[in-house]
């Protein structure tokens, strides 16, 4: 995965310049400033806009797909967004390597656009849901999670109404074997506060309780849960920081090599 | 030229909203309800006369965007076929 | 509406105020003209019925920006600081009565409008919301609709949605009440106002296209009873698209950094005819507008439905003659359409063309100040003797106290605003669930905080009591946050104002508002009156509602009700006095709607409130809850559901007279806080300096809620200076030896029938 | 029996979706599209033998919950008649 990744640590590594971020804006996104701020000021490090209509992206180590509802979530939440121009760029960057982060409508976009496996359907319960919930880290080898102890349960919140996780249809049976088949790496799920996955603590009826996948290099990672809102002590709670600190930690030591 | 487009989940695919309309159908007396599919119909209008390109064309907008092959099927009807 | 008839009825007009047209324009109005006064004289544009008792609301004080008569209000969110804080409150009751989802959701997005187009970041929105009784299923209806019209498009204009209050009342059953309000940022120096300054300007209508939404539809529809609605308001609907409205937002915004524009007002009610001559009469000037010009949706739509129509998501905005390109750019950029549809000019006329031909031409000042102001008959019951009605007390009050927080007007509301995004922006410090939204202002030290409250029940008992214990309590939800109110708006929904007894309502809620503002030093600055909530023999009760606004100088000392920590003292900062009349008490488990209304002790309440903001400041307490529904039991039984670690707590409670009054009573000036032991002291110094009553109460901890009530006199337990915390565990257990149990209730049973009673 | 319901706006009732699809579709090269009306199809499946039977059960379903008769209109059409 590090040797995939090579894109970003490439340019890290002749650079002693901070690691740098770009947060995508397409009409409708909401959640692109609260992204902004977090980089910028409880992160610190260097952080820029990116329009829907660029045909290119800066030169950056990491691209956020921030939440929002983008051109309205009409159709299929993601769906308009992820036939934009950016997402072209955005596929090369994470073909050569590059770390992209979709955060709740950015995830759907990451779907839509065929980048992540799978589909985000609507919320068992058909309503839009907003409150904090916890998440088991099922894979600590990816750049986003490698701060993180194996299940570790993070303490987030979701705000989304489409949130409802269904893998490509092969994979869809529900089975162990099923799991093994799934083309992407399941790496949250929803959970009790102790750690135990079960109906109880799903909150939208996502298939195995799937709350972040990455694909198979694991630099490309959809998440419903809200890191950025979850950053500072005085937003009762700071768990999101464990995902943001991991990408600089991934950058700044494994990403030189 | 009148073009329909319908696009539903794909059989197997689970269907919340289709099972809690059947659920509030049947509360409300429709007992002999067994199912119930939702699923999306646009209508489109088209400058475009020959059915056949009219028809492609929806075919192509159903495969670029309009339909999610990951879990949606979808079907193009020309207006004159809907009676 | 009538086909028939005269032609001023056909647009809602009396025969008298026809005669003023004329007189005024000396001569008689056009087709189009006429409709245009019909708009704008209507009682949901020109206030005609309200306009002169409104005038009695105090709206001076050093903090407000802004007063009445502007898109929204604003007041300075500290002396030493540029921060402005935007905001209004406005109902969206007859659109939401006929169709829920998009009446509630257009709501919100009207309000949204009022706030940006001050130049404001919209920064949160809040409701206020009356249905009939939830097991009827067309209440349940609306409810479930307009919760889902609301939750539609806030969330998705990315704007938090972090605070309301919702009631339920047979009063309501067919005229729900949909108020909502929007609070909005930005600095002193930026608040943009909507006027037509500057003849030769550019005027341009941008964002959607104008169809034929609303046409007879809000102004005409809140301005008469509502019962042979129905059929023809159906194509009078309108949808939302918040999808625009964000995009709406950002361009706004982003132009408003440009110095070209000179004013901009949305397009709300009466649509380009209210806000051309609104802007116009602002400014002193006229306008022109071109309706061939105006973007359009529909086919065939007569100039008459361009000027009328209700479209959302469109704004007025003028710029500088020499500055359109600048406009267009930004717009484009945004993907929203932006045309140039008229001009500022000299005659202060507002001047409807299509084209090359004068359709209308009429004098701005005649549209927008000169409807007539009624001062319509009015009855006024006498309400001082109201008796208190003989109910026996229940044997299990444990088991009332059960059933009065599973009953939908006190229950939890977490199912309704857990549909709300009420934590997007990431400024949402307190969140909904407390008794006011605490939200961070970045870049400053500061929050803002902010509280909807309103009740029908006291108003319909005594209208100006009903209507002080309204205001108190707004200013107490600030104070238990922490924070000093500094503003407020209103939105007044009353049945027909053509009532003598619904005037005479009205024109006390307003005396009681006035008072309670000047006593409690809040000045009013906007508000909203929407009349005729009535259909057939029902009406609602006189139902004022407030928001009020707040500052706190820290925001990471801001406080929330639940208790945080085993072993801190429960205090009661105020008094209790064991007042049943027009408590949920009353109306819950003995069905009456009844009793004397409670007297505002307002040097009580101010003292409470710098007592509690004080000891917040210092950072002295773990938690503060204000006493309102449901008594201080209900208050209590909510610290203990809303503590993060589930703790209970073990109270006395002392006072002569009922326990059920003792325990359920709803007289104001009252704060339950919670602190540790040791900070008692400096509590009870910033008590006696501004001599405001403490009583310990009992201790945090454990996992149920116990109430005891003190036998006969029994030990003095107000705390006297100096004792130190082993005093007074000794203290309260003796007190508790003592007294009589009254419940003994686990935590895992109240908040489960907490969560319940909406489901 | 299967019975196919369509809910669609009312004409003049804003269809936001369907004017967001209509410029998203020509932004991705479908010039030709004039209009787009989004609409619902629901397919029920019936415990009901008799057509007409079925299809006043699912008009009775309609006015009772599935449409919107503030803002939409319905169409019943039985699984036959959709060729
Ligand atoms: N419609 C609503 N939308 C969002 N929050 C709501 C709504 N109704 C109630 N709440 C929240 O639930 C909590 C309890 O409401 P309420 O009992 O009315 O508070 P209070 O008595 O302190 O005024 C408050 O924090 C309030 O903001
Ligand atoms: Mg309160």
């Amino acid at each position: 995965m590090r040797g995939s990744a090579s894109a970003a640590s490439g340019r890290a590594a002749d650079s002693q310049s901070p690691m740098s971020f770009a947060v995508v804006v397409f009409p409708g996104s909401n959640c692109d400033r609260d992204c902004y701020h977090v980089i910028r000021e409880v992160l610190r490090r260097p952080v820029c806009y990116v329009a829907h209509a660029e045909p290119q992206i800066p030169d950056v180590d990491c691209v956020i797909i921030p939440g929002g509802f983008s051109y309205g979530d009409y159709l299929r939440a993601g769906a308009l967004a992820a036939r934009s121009p950016v997402m072209g760029a955005i596929r090369d960057f994470a073909a050569g390597g590059g770390l992209v982060l979709g955060i709740c409508n950015g995830f759907q976009i990451l779907c839509e656009t065929g980048l992540l496996p799978g589909a985000l359907m609507v919320n068992t319960a058909l309503q839009f849901i907003c409150r904090w919930v916890h998440m088991r880290i099922e894979d600590v080898n990816t750049p986003f999670t490698r701060d993180c102890k194996p299940n570790q349960v993070l303490r987030m919140p979701i705000a989304h109404y489409e949130g409802n996780f269904r893998p490509p249809p092969e994979q869809g049976t529900g089975s162990a074997e099923a799991e093994d088949l799934f083309c992407g790496r399941i790496v949250g799920r929803y959970c009790s506060p102790g750690g135990e996955v079960s109906d109880n603590s799903n909150p939208n009826g996502s298939w195995s309780s799937v709350a972040a996948v990455s694909n198979r290099e694991g630099n490309v990672l959809g998440m419903m849960p809200h890191p950025e809102r979850c950053s500072e002590h005085m937003l009762k709670g700071s768990d999101g920081l464990y995902i943001f600190r991991s990408l600089v930690q991934w950058w700044e030591e494994d990403g030189y090599e | 030229m009148e073009v329909s487009v319908f696009i539903q989940l794909k059989d197997g695919v689970l269907d919340p909203e289709g099972e809690t309309l059947r659920q509030s159908l049947r509360r409300l007396g429709f007992h002999e309800v067994d199912g119930v599919r939702v699923g999306k119909h646009l209508q489109i209008s088209l400058a475009e006369d020959n059915t056949e390109r009219a028809r492609r064309r929806a075919e192509q907008m159903c495969e670029d965007l309009l339909a999610n092959p990951v879990i949606e099927d979808y079907q193009v009807r020309m207006k004159e076929e809907l009676s | 509406m009538s086909e028939s008839g005269p032609r001023w009825e056909k647009v809602g007009l009396t025969e008298g105020e026809y005669g003023i047209i004329c007189r005024q324009l000396g001569r008689q109005p056009n087709e189009l003209e006429l409709g245009l006064y019909g708009l704008m004289w209507s009682e949901h544009c020109s206030y005609k019925s309200s306009r002169k008792h409104l005038a009695s609301l105090p709206t001076k004080g050093s903090q407000v920006l802004q007063g009445p008569g502007e898109n929204a209000g604003a007041v300075r969110l500290a002396a030493d600081e540029d921060t402005a804080v935007v905001f209004r409150i406005e109902s969206h009751n007859h659109p939401s009565a006929v169709e829920p989802v998009q009446g509630a959701a257009t709501g919100v997005g009207g309000i949204l409008r009022d706030v940006f187009a001050m130049g404001a970041r919209p920064i949160a929105l809040f409701n206020s919301l009356r249905f009939g009784n939830p097991d009827c299923p067309r209440a349940r209806y609306l409810f479930d609709g307009v919760v889902r019209g609301i939750a539609s498009y806030g969330n998705c204009v990315g704007v938090p949605t972090v605070g309301g209050e919702i009631y339920f009342d047979e009063a309501y059953k067919d005229n729900p009440l949909v108020n909502v309000m929007c609070i909005g940022i930005t600095t002193v120096e930026s608040i943009v106002r909507g006027r037509a300054s500057g003849v030769g300007n550019s005027v341009f209508v941008v964002g959607a296209a104008t169809g034929r939404d609303g046409i007879h539809g809000a102004s005409l529809l809140a301005s008469r009873e509502f019962d042979d609605g129905g059929e023809d308001m159906r194509p009078a609907v309108q949808v939302g698209d918040p999808f625009c409205e964000k995009l709406l937002i950002e361009a706004c915004l982003q132009l408003l950094t440009d110095d070209a524009v000179v004013g901009i007002n949305d397009l709300g009610a009466a649509g380009l005819t209210s806000a051309a001559s609104e802007t116009a009469a602002r400014a002193g000037t006229g306008i022109e507008i071109d309706v061939a010009r105006v973007p359009r949706r529909e086919e065939g739509m007569t100039p008459y439905e361009v000027m009328l129509s209700e479209s959302q998501e469109r704004m007025l905005v003028i710029v500088e003659g020499d500055r359109e390109q600048a406009i267009r750019d930004v717009f484009s950029r945004w993907e929203l359409e932006a045309v140039r549809i008229g001009e500022v000019i000299e005659d202060t006329v507002l001047r409807v063309r299509d084209g090359e031909q004068v359709l209308a031409e009429l004098p701005v000042d005649t549209l927008v100040d000169a409807a007539p102001a009624y001062c319509r008959p009015a009855e006024y019951r006498d309400r001082g003797s109201e008796e208190m009605p003989l109910v026996d007390e229940p044997e299990d009050l444990g088991a009332v106290l059960v059933s009065m927080l599973g009953h939908p007007n006190l229950c939890d509301r977490r199912s309704v605003y857990q549909q709300f995004d009420h934590m997007v922006g990431t400024n949402t410090v307190v969140s909904p669930g407390a008794d006011a939204a605490v939200l961070r202002v970045k870049g400053s030290r500061r929050a803002v905080a902010a509280t909807v409250d309103g009740n029908g029940m006291l108003c319909h008992l005594d209208p100006a009591r009903g209507a002080e214990n309204i205001v108190a309590e707004a200013y107490r939800n600030l104070s238990a946050v922490g924070a000093r109110p500094l503003g407020l708006s209103n939105c007044l929904n009353f049945a027909s104002p053509e009532k003598p007894e619904v005037m005479g309502s009205f024109i006390q809620v307003v005396e009681g508002m006035a008072r309670a503002c000047r006593k409690l030093d809040v000045p009013v600055t906007g508000g909203n009156v929407s009349f005729y909530n009535e259909t057939g023999q029902r009406q609602v009760y006189p139902t004022p509602t407030v928001g009020m606004v707040g500052g706190l100088d820290d925001v990471r000392l801001s406080v929330e009700p639940g208790f945080s920590s085993r072993g801190d003292l429960v205090v009661l900062v105020g008094r209790s006095l064991g007042h049943l009349g027009g408590s949920q008490y009353l109306n819950i488990i003995h069905q009456e709607v009844s009793g004397p209304v409670a007297e505002v002790d307002f040097s009580l309440e101010r003292a409470i409130s710098e007592v509690v903001r004080a000891a917040a400041a210092e950072g002295l307490l773990s938690s503060s809850h204000d006493v309102s529904d449901g008594g201080i039991a209900t208050a209590l039984a909510e610290c203990c559901c809303l503590s993060p670690g589930r703790l209970g707590a073990s109270v006395v409670l002392a006072g002569t007279g009922r326990s059920d009054a003792l325990l359920f009573g709803e007289e104001g000036g009252r704060i339950v806080v919670s602190l540790p032991p040791q900070r008692l002291p400096s509590l009870c110094r910033r008590a006696r300096k501004f001599d405001c009553p403490v009583t310990v109460l009992g201790m945090v901890g454990g996992k149920s809620l116990v109430i005891h009530r003190q036998m006969g006199e029994g030990d003095d337990i107000s705390p006297p200076a100096g004792s130190d915390s082993s005093q007074w565990r000794k203290h309260l257990q003796r007190a508790q030896m003592t007294a009589e149990k009254l419940m003994d209730l686990p935590l895992d049973k109240l908040m489960q029938v907490r969560e319940d009673g909406l489901i």
